[in-house]
């Protein structure tokens, strides 16, 4: 009975790998997440030149969930590719941010000979413009971006989101540029305001829902996307023990990610690891795969 | 949202904001809050507990957010959400607390907790006289001693050389310490040379407060969700502890 | 200071309605929440033949709310129109579901001469097809609804959600066309499996989440529309109590409608227009619509 | 979920389907849950609290979602949600308690809450003799009174003859009834025309459980969030009790 799978010719150690944006500047964070039963970590969003992103507030409580609009701060593709060199032996999916083929081209050629078993495409942040969903909502772009990834010879990961489009156009561009799979979802954009000072608890106003409150939203969406493509999904939006992991399974997903409920607690991979994995030992699964195809 | 009830200054740039919260009033020494002044944004802020219900915090005018928190008046609400993270081990024994500028803070409330000034002494470092703060309620909780880095009060030098002076007596077992994070750095490398348990309270830029968004990371640890709280060995061992910060973007700085 | 309002050329009584689908079939329990403070009551969305809609389970508590897919079991318009006419003395918001303008305005021509303040048209039920979401994904479509039944004499409410277009393009195309008002937003099309039966909690698999979970999603769709369009909004989604309807206040709405919470708490109104008034006293303001201008 | 612990016959389309589960067994007389077996449908049911931490529905087999749950096996798990719903309002003085088929349910559960047999009169209506349920338990918990419809057991004629002639007596200060709603309707003008106190535990169709559907509307009660239980007075004032039901589409139609 295995708890290791294959997803887009990645080889994850457990189906949960931790989501892009959370905990994700530490190269020793990443390794202390690896070491903890993470099946792979997924960098912060990185663009061509350093963010600084918002200022505070970028994170508030909200509907059981958290808000965030910290406005993609990121050390940027050439700091991250250095610090990547400063660690060897820490595998990490880098995810991207950017707004033409070339862009994102350029960043992946920095990462050339470090261990980056695919890359992941933010095409859903809902939060920063001119990137993010405003890509993800023009299928056509997406698709040059993939082909262009996928030209380059790197593994291509499109991580989609609710946008102003249908995101299942996004799904279908992606996939028929060559992208190997699917993230599904991001936030979902969002915003809270304070009664008594009227005003929005985020500085910069609209922000991006994750936690508990999206999971059902996520899972019709990896549901929806099964059962129209081919193209195997990660799914990801409040997952929080491994019932809600296997949620995700169940609805058709290859393996999820874990994001707000990671934080403050490094320890939920293994404990996610041990739910399935008793869950298969249940069931007599020898494979993740089992769980998908048992819905 | 918390209503502030009071606001007090204790030098020309550092003031208690104080308000009643029930939550934050049981906050342990060494947990923080995120603090939210409308339109004026959040910080992390040790949470100092005192009166029944009652809380407050230090806050040292600086940067935007902090000096918005040191503008709020009497009435005015503010959010406030915590506490976050985990607490100082208490050793038996004679305690070193040492506390520099607002990171007075958390040794103020350990002094509290120890409840016995005869084992405690609390060490009060700052660059000048005007900027020496909680005298009087720290001589309540034990042996007060003073350093200023211009000797304008107490005795002259930095923090770290008081701390050594003092270490060198060899009467504690245990130190902790708070303040910036050169200071902190070198008091846990004295303690740690003498074998005295050392426990630094770190501050760190902070986002979320509880884990999620990386920024105060130090290593493979976490400030706000494994901290603030760290012993001295665990702090050697992030290879950054007083020599690297992240900016604002997460690139690693030198000190 | 008064909470009495007026939307759309609708008097309310107080800011907050009971919204459609919630305890929508009896007269006796609409005059039960008018007394009780409740702004309006808007029907059970009506078609124009009776529905009997989808076998139990057609609800189930999920990520703090509540997924459901009734699949809009109504007692048709006519049936409606009769208990209306058997019940005088209670206006009733009918909310209408259909999929082509004659249909649209046919259902209306029944209730003439009865106390219908408005048609509230459901463009977004997202678990019923050919109705609902899809029709409200084709602006062209909702224009002429619009139009129709502007020229049939009616005032008109679009009721918009999240679908596979953009819903602010649904709101352009309703304004453009003459509505007099926009409720945003309807339930978040989402998706609940059962991981010890591998099954959808829900008969139809499909459904559509309600509650506090889609209230900061709600909130920012209202201050999305009130920022780019004059046409006012009734917000809806997630309102539990006076501090989330002030919310929507401040986010632009004109009144807010309550629908979840209102489940087995009738008092809800009460309490609601309890705090308001408490909060337009502290603030001085003498209108509801002084909240929305605060902001 | 809660996995089935045990499943007895109680008649030929009767079944007692046990379950642990300690908020279910918590459930006050008149509650009840409701209970989805996967693939099979969901309805409300009644709960049976008995053992400890254990609790049990008692289904009579006739639509899908019923026959579903009269077809569950021991180990099986099915979905429980709740307790939902009021309570009966428990009288000084000589009781009746009134239940028609699984109606007798709730009247269990108030005869054990009761708990003196010396004051309870059980009267147990059936169609026929096979139909009669509980029988043996009912005999603890107070005097039975058994009718059947075609007098194979016990009193010929229909529960509500029985109960007219039990209150007849004059000896009750309240009566309580749960079955199918012109029984209820019957035995509730009874009731109320000798003006003894009396409640009825009302079962409608359901959706939500909980007051957000409107599917179990009656006039302007709830029989979910206002009910299950009600005064034979609020019965009476919304003139449909006993005389109009709606259908799926929420059709108002006359029993």
């Amino acid at each position: 009975m295995g708890l290791a799978t294959r997803v887009a010719g990645i080889d994850l150690a457990g189906p949960a790998m931790l989501a892009s944006g959370i905990l994700g500047i530490s190269m020793d964070v990443f390794r202390r997440l690896l070491d903890s039963g993470a099946g792979a970590v997924v960098s912060k969003s990185l663009s061509a030149e350093p963010r600084e992103g918002y200022p505070n507030p970028t994170m508030a409580e909200a509907a059981g969930g958290w808000l965030n609009a910290v406005g993609l701060s990121n050390p940027g593709a050439p700091n991250f590719a250095n610090m990547m060199r400063g660690a060897p032996g820490v595998p990490v999916v880098v995810s991207l941010v950017g707004s033409d083929p070339d862009e994102f081209v350029s960043m992946a050629r920095l990462f050339e000979g470090l261990e980056v078993p695919a890359f992941e495409l933010n095409l859903s942040c809902p939060h920063v413009e001119k990137v993010g969903l405003e890509v993800g909502d023009d299928p056509e772009l997406v698709s040059r971006i993939v082909r262009s990834l996928k030209g380059a010879g790197v593994r291509v990961i499109a991580k989609v989101g609710l946008g102003s489009s249908d995101y299942l156009g996004t799904v279908r561009a992606a996939e028929d540029a060559g992208a190997d799979a699917v993230t599904a979802i991001n936030t979902v954009r969002a915003m809270s305001i304070d009664v008594h000072s009227g005003r929005p608890v985020l500085s910069n106003g609209f922000g991006g829902l994750s936690g508990p409150p999206i999971r059902p939203i996520a899972v019709r969406c990896v549901r929806e996307i099964t059962s129209r493509h081919e193209i195997p999904v990660i799914g990801c939006g409040g997952v929080s023990c491994w019932e809600d992991a296997a949620e995700f399974l169940l609805a058709g997903a290859s393996a999820v990610q874990v994001g707000t409920a990671a934080g403050g607690n490094p320890g939920i991979f293994a404990e996610i690891n041990s739910g399935i994995s008793s869950y298969m030992e249940r069931r007599g699964y020898s494979e993740i795969s089992e769980v998908r195809r048992a819905a | 949202m918390v209503r502030v009830t009071g606001v007090a200054d204790e030098t020309p740039t550092v003031r208690t904001i104080r308000f009643e919260d029930p939550g934050m009033a049981a906050a342990l020494p060494g947990q923080f809050a995120m603090v939210w002044v409308p339109g004026g944004g959040e910080l992390p802020m040790s949470v100092m507990a005192g009166d029944p219900g009652g809380a407050a915090f230090t806050v040292r005018r600086h940067g935007p957010a902090s000096t918005a928190l040191y503008g709020v008046d009497r009435g005015d609400l503010i959010g406030v959400r915590g506490p976050y993270g985990n607490t100082f081990d208490v050793r038996e024994g004679r305690l070193l607390l040492a506390g520099g500028g607002t990171g007075m803070v958390p040794m103020m409330r350990l002094a509290m907790r120890v409840a016995d000034p005869s084992r405690v002494v609390i060490l009060m470092g700052a660059r000048t006289a005007p900027e020496v703060i909680f005298e009087r309620a720290a001589a309540a909780l034990g042996e007060v001693v003073i350093s200023t880095d211009d000797g304008s009060r107490g005795e002259e030098g930095t923090a770290v050389d008081a701390a050594r002076r003092l270490l060198g007596s060899g009467r504690f077992s245990a130190a902790y310490v708070c303040g910036p994070e050169p200071m902190m750095a070198g008091i846990v490398a004295e303690a740690r040379s003498r074998g005295v348990f050392v426990q630094a309270s770190i501050e760190r830029p902070m986002k979320c407060g509880v884990g999620i968004c990386g920024s105060c990371c130090m290593g493979d640890r976490l400030v706000c969700s494994d901290g603030t709280v760290f012993d001295g060995d665990r702090l050697a061992a992030t290879g950054e502890f007083g020599a690297i910060y992240r900016d604002k973007a997460g690139i690693a700085r030198r000190y």
